[in-house]
């Protein structure tokens, strides 16, 4: 589903990825491990086109997406939940859900709303609240909600456990895991380990700009390494 | 240092928190992302005010003064997101913390040997007339460090300085941070990601979750915790 | 801007040299015409504007909309003090720029907390109300009726050499031309003093700089005052040169924006850049478009203006000229 | 000495003219607070509208309510052209250069105005509009009830657009947060350009009002300008429907400082008033997100 | 074959030149300064027209062409000192005409005086100007002929006791403003509204009301146009009490009547000019120059075009009498007495125009009627004027 050959970015002179290459296969999780600041979240904007890569490509579905602008690449099908959920806080929850699904056909507004209702049941009592004032793990479902509105065939989350409850995340990764089986990819970034590697099939470990390890989900649970070069244990 | 203890109350990011830091200790203040290290370094610093509570420094409240008036009394920091002053070179950089770290003027002779020291201390001095902007990321890091430190601090606040470090600059960092503080008697605190580097180099740490502290002792009991050990590397997705 | 296949670049002292030598000698190959000199003092006191609100702007990175305030002030208060007070008219312009500094102080401080546009306009604000001081407190400054008569610089004897300010154009000219020095020379020791140490670091990043010790208001407050003190003071020599004063003149609109104009024109990130865009500016006005269009000439200015913050975003010396590092 | 009606009439003048204020800063608060772009050549546009509306009346006969849609088209698209051929370019500049890139913009459209037009006042005069209305010793004219309900409608229709239409959610949300807007499918570049597109609409549609009640020539835009800065800052950045709230403190105020005091302290009624809200609520008085 | 050709051609070409050169005297040449752009724009490049149509008029005329150098001083101040230092130090022009506004005048006329250029303006009317006794500074209108003309109409003709006065904060309005009150005081007349205002005002409602409530019969706006277009509408939507409106100049101009239609009606200005009110020895040269201005340029003078006009042709005619030298022109600019299209003119010792009175008239039908001074009178005021409401 998506293949990412030799890429690399950086913000002004400074470098963030040196040269990343990975794929994720279709409807599955996959996960990229590693500390903070090693270009996790600077590889996600790199693929959807937020961060102009400098070198490398993008493939999505076969066919190149770097370069292409951000909103052109969530048109042909992949989008991406930010770090922080970034939502728009002054917007209704209803709002919210609705813009998130700016690029989708109109006409199915209202079965892609019921879908994304029926992962987050909580989403229709809140529907008329101004997110400004949810909880975090509320805000967290809208922000995953609003990624689904939009249909994609490829979803990337960037940190969705960040900063929740340990109940809360217990919830995150099991609508993570719904959302995969119902066919949607899914490119995972986390630091939460234990979880991520749980839901995922594949994972890879990134270490400055780099990715230093990566294999199946369960091999790189028990991996020793893994605990060394992200937990520093 | 007499103390140091503070209460927040509404601020959601880190509430209620009291804790102590002895002069001449070397600190580390750990916690999974969002658990309110940098916004208690915000604090400390003096970027941000607190809602409630107070901070004593050495037995003065400085909980009200502006962040250059608790630079002089000797509390420098650096930012987990590097901020160098993108166009002055590397040595200006410097220079200017040296300048104004302490409100007396060093004789200018003075200036320039804390200067071209601090370089070197932090491997800086063969890129000092490059501007700041042209560094990659672990030379800013160190950048921070040394402007930290020409400001000739007493209490040294490290924001993740070996974040995005690879495991062989992280080896060189450690025993840098350590003389800073044998050596020159300086006070450090540090937030850490990296738990190894942490439980190397801290005589205690202090374990940050939801801006609660749920752990505070000595680093192999912190390891042993299980609410720590919880917390950090997190549950697996069905508990 | 870099010029297509040169390679050529120097350091900003020898761009000032260059500058300031040419200047130096301009008159000698204009054969000392007064029309062009008294185009090339307008240019000049716009060109130190210019350089004076740099030291605001590019030196602390706080952008002021309201120098026109300074400048009509200075000239005002250099006016007073000379036709009321008894003062010379030398020493009144030095008071002119201690006015400068006090009023400035005033508006600053409130005004500092204010970022960006904000800062920006509110000095603007304080521009407007200076301006309908002027035009209000009719016993001091005549009103809208202005001041006429304000006496010229007495002349300056040196050895058998007379410079007569009030007929001379060579005089007002090396005059205005030894402000300019001036005021960039104040700007360069500004910038190399501890305090310009100070303001590069405000400039970059007001939390960091607070974070190793920097005063940032006392820093911003330097800035304010040095580059109103300036300012005020070419808005007094403004006065002594027109010998006219009133509000709508002193307190031109024009004299807020045109030194930005320069400043972005020659490059903020040098000290000579906006004298440099002034002159240019000036230069291609009066003696290109008024040549082509007598009275839409202006249009190709905007035009002009324009362009080059599109496509020379830096000024025109932005990429040529290197700032000297400490 | 100043009769109970004068203080009323007086009084009224003053919110009418708050009104228009509103109407002629609607373009400049729009842009500042989705595009954080202060287009110091608002005023410009304005005048273009007013100008417009004036030949079309005077050339053809058609009246300015008819012409209003011609004005905003056309102020639509002297703003589509100066983002599409300037301001797109200096998006990740510094402030300061859209700032001087606008008001080179505004030099070169008071200067066009000039060799096109001449420096001649233009009034549009139509007898219905000017004719007084009176309730007991109270009078104001059809033209400026109109205007006032004018700028009115169109404050909340721009609200409406922004808060109903999916169009208008979508400029809200590029401005509250891009990324989230660009992952959304949305094309912030497009964004952009329709939104600066219209504030010069709503620029526009002011001309045609700015002419029935005062008059327009080329060097009326600049003033018009800081009048819609100022107002925009009391307003609170953001603020759309605080506008003419604003207008109306603004003009009321203006009005009984002429009225108890004298009109020589309007303006200072005026800056004082700015940078009072500026130093002490920098958020504006109705302040809040978009 | 070709080259042949073209040596004929370059000997025709020179054989002209020289016969044109023999036969007419030399060229005047003749500067001019104005405020083409900037705040000052509109009023500069009526000036200019003027004097413009004067210069082809004097050459149709005398057969001496007219080397006419323009400069626009952007109404500036340090620029309109430029405009002299080129006109007079670098094309040596014989004399400067043009200038707009005191604070323009001022520097420019004593960089005339430093280079001994005679200079003539006609849009600067501070008192302060001819104090200074400049031997080369001439001005065809100045402040004392508007303000009696206006506080004699108000005692004489509407023997008004209350008077309001209104007026633009900026220089030339303010002083005529404060004559006027000066004279009318003087007379015994009262002035309970005396108000400034600033540019740019369009709410003018507040102060008209003072004016209503002061119970004053004569509203006296001393403005520019916008004010007047400001005034007149605000006086009609409240249907002000007043018995008149004057205004001072710039009213009842072609522009104003074409801009206000209806409501222009009955409103009294003071002008030094407006068409169709020349003095009976001066209609013929006044039709001459409406001709040529409307050929020129299709479009009605304005009482500024008209000065600028007849600066120029003054300036030209002493110019061309006395050679050519500073001295001359002076001598003949001095001792110039003539009737006409604004009066007689002829010029004091400081430069000042001895006889300038403005005329007071007042619009009807979309014509100006003279109706002071009276031996200048085209016909009878109408006062008290129609109520607002039915203009």
């Amino acid at each position: 589903m998506l293949r990412v050959e030799g890429l690399a970015a950086g913000y002004g002179e400074a470098v963030v990825l040196e040269e990343i290459s990975l794929r994720a296969r279709e409807a599955e999780v996959t996960c990229v491990l590693g500390p903070n600041g090693v270009g996790k979240t600077t590889l996600l904007r790199a693929v959807m086109g937020l961060v102009r890569p400098s070198r490398g490509a993008v493939l999505f579905r076969g066919e190149p997406v770097h370069g292409l602008p951000t909103h052109a690449v969530v048109r042909r099908g992949m989008t991406m939940i930010p770090e922080g959920r970034r939502l728009w806080p002054s917007l209704t929850v209803g709002e919210n859900l609705e813009m998130g699904g700016y690029a989708a056909p109109r006409e199915s507004l209202a079965e892609r709303l019921a879908g994304v209702v029926r992962l987050f049941p909580r989403l229709a009592e809140l529907r008329d609240r101004p997110c400004a004032h949810l909880s975090g793990g509320e805000q967290q479902m809208v922000a995953i909600g609003r990624g689904l509105m939009g249909a994609p065939r490829m979803l990337l989350m960037d940190e969705p456990s960040l900063g929740l409850a340990p109940l809360v995340v217990r919830d995150m990764f099991e609508a993570i895991r719904k959302i995969a089986a119902a066919g949607t990819t899914v490119l995972l970034v986390e630091q939460n380990t234990a979880a991520a590697l749980e839901v995922s099939r594949h994972g890879y470990v990134l270490e400055l700009g780099r990715v230093a390890l990566d294999g199946e989900a369960a091999a790189l649970r028990d991996d020793p390494h893994v605990k060394q070069a992200y937990l520093g244990l | 240092m007499r103390g140091l203890s503070k209460d927040y109350g509404k601020l959601r990011v880190v509430s209620s928190l009291t804790f102590d830091v002895r002069e001449g200790e070397l600190l580390g203040v750990i916690g999974p992302n969002g658990a309110g290290k940098t916004t208690l370094f915000a604090l400390l610093g003096g970027t941000i005010a607190p809602t409630e509570g107070e901070i004593r420094f050495r037995g003065q409240a400085v909980e009200r003064l502006r962040p250059d008036h608790r630079c002089h009394l000797g509390i420098a920091r650096t930012f987990q997101v590097v901020r160098p002053f993108a166009e002055l070179t590397v040595r200006e950089n410097v220079r200017a913390a040296a300048l104004f770290g302490k409100p007396e003027v060093p004789p200018p002779g003075e200036i320039r040997a804390a200067v071209e020291e601090v370089l070197a201390l932090t491997g800086l001095a063969p890129v000092a007339a490059s501007p700041a902007r042209a560094l990659s990321l672990p030379q800013r890091k160190r950048l921070e460090v040394a402007r930290a430190l020409a400001t000739r601090p007493r209490l040294l606040l490290l924001d993740e300085v070996l974040a995005g470090l690879n495991p062989r600059a992280v080896e060189e960092a450690i025993p840098l941070i350590r003389s800073l503080h044998a050596d020159r008697g300086i006070t450090v605190l540090v937030i850490e990601h990296n738990l190894r580097a942490i439980m190397g180099l801290s005589q205690r740490v202090l374990v940050l979750n939801f801006g609660e502290r749920i752990y505070d002792g000595a680093p192999q009991g912190a390891v042993e915790d299980p609410e720590v050990i919880r917390a950090y590397l997190g549950g697996p997705a069905r508990a | 801007m870099r010029w297509p296949g040169s390679g050529l670049r120097v350091t900003e002292g020898t761009a000032a040299a260059l500058f300031f030598g040419a200047l130096a000698l301009l008159p000698l190959a204009l054969s000392f015409n007064p029309y062009y000199l008294s185009i090339l003092v307008a240019a000049l006191v716009l060109g130190s504007v210019a350089v004076s609100w740099n030291v605001l702007a590019g030196l602390c990175g706080q952008v002021s909309f309201g120098h026109a305030g300074f400048f009509g002030l200075g000239a005002y208060a250099s006016a007073i003090l000379a036709m009321r007070a008894g003062w010379s008219p030398w020493l009144a312009m030095a008071g002119a720029g201690v006015a400068g500094v006090a009023v400035s102080l005033l508006i600053g401080l409130p005004s500092f907390k204010l970022r960006g546009p904000y800062f920006a306009l509110a000095i603007l604000g304080f521009a407007e109300v200076l301006k309908l001081l002027a035009l209000n407190l009719d016993s001091l400054t005549g009103g809208s009726q202005g001041i006429f008569g304000v006496p010229p610089p007495t002349a300056l004897r040196l050895g058998g050499l007379t410079a007569d300010f009030e007929a001379s154009r060579t005089a007002n000219y090396y005059l205005a031309g030894l402000l300019l020095l001036l005021v960039w020379g104040a700007a360069v020791l500004l910038r190399r003093s501890r305090a310009g140490v100070a303001m590069a670091t405000v400039h970059a990043d007001e939390e960091a700089a607070a974070g190793i010790g920097v005063p940032v208001l006392r820093t911003k407050a330097t800035a304010l005052a040095v580059s109103a003190f300036f300012t005020a003071l070419l808005g007094a020599f403004y006065a002594h040169y027109v010998h006219y004063l009133d509000p709508d003149s002193a307190f031109d609109g024009a004299w807020s924006i045109m030194p930005i104009v320069a400043a972005l024109f020659g490059g903020m990130s040098t000290l000579v850049g906006p004298a440099v865009g002034a002159l240019v500016i000036t230069g291609l006005d009066e003696f290109l478009f008024k040549r082509l269009f007598e009275s839409g000439h202006q249009l190709f200015f905007g035009l002009l203006l324009a362009a080059v913050i599109v496509w020379a975003p830096s000024g025109l010396l932005g990429g040529r000229v290197r700032r000297p590092t400490t | 000495m100043i009769s109970g009606s004068s203080i009323v009439q007086s009084l009224l003048s003053g919110l009418l003219e708050g009104g228009n204020y509103a109407l002629y800063s609607l373009g400049l608060a729009f842009v500042f607070g989705i595009l954080r772009i202060i287009n110091l050549a608002h005023g410009e546009v304005v005048v273009l509208g007013g100008y417009v509306a004036y030949w079309t009346l005077v050339r053809y006969g058609v009246g300015p309510v008819l012409s209003m849609p011609l004005a905003a088209a056309a102020g639509g698209a002297l703003g589509w052209l100066t983002y599409r051929l300037f301001l797109r370019r200096v998006r990740e500049a510094p402030e300061l250069n859209t700032l001087i890139l606008t008001f080179g913009v505004g030099i070169f459209l008071t200067n066009l105005f000039l060799q096109l037009w001449t420096g001649d006042l233009r009034s549009i005069e139509v007898d219905w509009l000017q004719r007084p209305l009176t309730l007991g010793p109270i009078r104001a004219s059809v033209g400026e009830l109109a205007a006032f309900g004018f700028s009115v409608a169109a404050v909340l229709g721009l609200q409406a657009f922004l808060h109903r239409t999916r169009a208008g959610k979508a400029i809200r949300v590029t401005a509250i947060d891009r990324d989230s807007a660009a992952l959304a499918g949305i094309d912030v570049e497009r964004v952009d350009r329709g939104a600066f597109a219209i504030g010069g609409l709503l620029a526009g549609i002011a001309g045609p009002v700015l002419g029935i009640l005062a008059n327009v020539s080329p060097g009326v835009g600049g003033p018009l300008t800081v009048k819609a800065f100022i107002l925009t800052v009391l307003a609170g950045v953001g603020s759309i429907s605080g506008l003419i709230a604003a207008g109306m403190i603004l003009g009321v105020g203006e009005a009984l400082t002429v009225t108890f005091f004298s009109s020589s302290y309007r303006e200072l009624f005026g800056f004082t008033l700015f940078l009072g809200i500026l130093l002490a609520r920098p958020s504006g008085l109705f302040g809040r997100r978009i | 074959m070709i080259a042949r050709k073209t040596w004929r051609l370059v000997l025709a070409a020179g054989l002209a030149a020289a016969w044109t050169q023999a036969g007419a005297a030399p060229a005047i040449k003749l500067g001019a300064h104005a405020p083409e752009t900037g705040s000052l724009a509109k009023h500069g490049q009526e000036q200019v027209k003027g004097i413009r149509v004067a210069a082809e008029e004097f050459s149709k005329r005398t057969g001496i062409a007219v080397d006419l150098k323009v400069y626009d001083d952007e109404s500036q101040p340090q620029k309109a000192v430029a405009a002299v230092e080129k006109l007079a130090g670098i094309e040596k022009v014989a004399g400067i005409v043009g200038g707009y506004g005191s604070n323009l005048v001022g520097p420019a006329s004593e960089a005339a005086e430093r280079y001994d250029t005679p200079y003539m303006t006609t849009g600067a009317v501070d008192t302060k100007l001819s104090a200074r006794h400049f031997k080369n500074f001439f001005r065809l209108n100045y402040m004392p002929g508007y303000a009696a003309a206006q506080a004699n109409t108000i005692r004489e003709l509407f023997q008004a006791k209350k008077v309001a006065i209104l007026f633009n904060s900026q220089s030339a309005t303010t002083e005529i403003a404060e004559a006027v009150k000066g004279q009318l005081a003087a007379g015994g007349v009262q002035v309970p509204v005396f108000e400034k205002f600033e540019k740019g005002t369009t709410n003018y409602k507040p102060l008209l009301l003072k004016a209503r409530d002061a119970g004053c019969e004569v509203l006296l706006v001393e403005g520019y146009f916008p004010d007047y277009v400001g005034t007149i509408k605000d006086a009609k939507i409240l249907a002000l009490p007043v018995k008149a409106y004057v205004g001072a100049w710039g009213i009842g101009t072609p522009e104003f009547i074409r801009e206000l239609g209806p409501m222009s009606e009955f409103v009294y200005g003071t002008s030094i000019w407006e068409m169709g009110t020349a003095p009976k020895a001066a209609r013929a040269e006044e039709a001459r120059f409406v001709e040529a201005y409307r050929a020129r340029f299709k479009e009605d003078p304005s009482y500024i075009a008209m000065l600028g006009y007849l600066s120029a042709e003054y300036m030209l005619d002493a110019i061309a009498k006395g050679g050519g030298a500073a001295a001359r022109t002076r001598d003949l600019l001095r001792a110039m007495d003539a009737v006409t299209p604004i009066g007689r003119v002829a010029f004091d010792e400081k430069g000042d125009p001895r006889h300038f009175t403005a005329v007071l008239f007042q619009t009807r039908a979309g014509k100006q009627v003279v109706v002071y001074p009276r031996d200048r009178a085209g016909g009878e005021a109408k006062y008290p004027a129609v109520p607002w409401s039915t203009r």
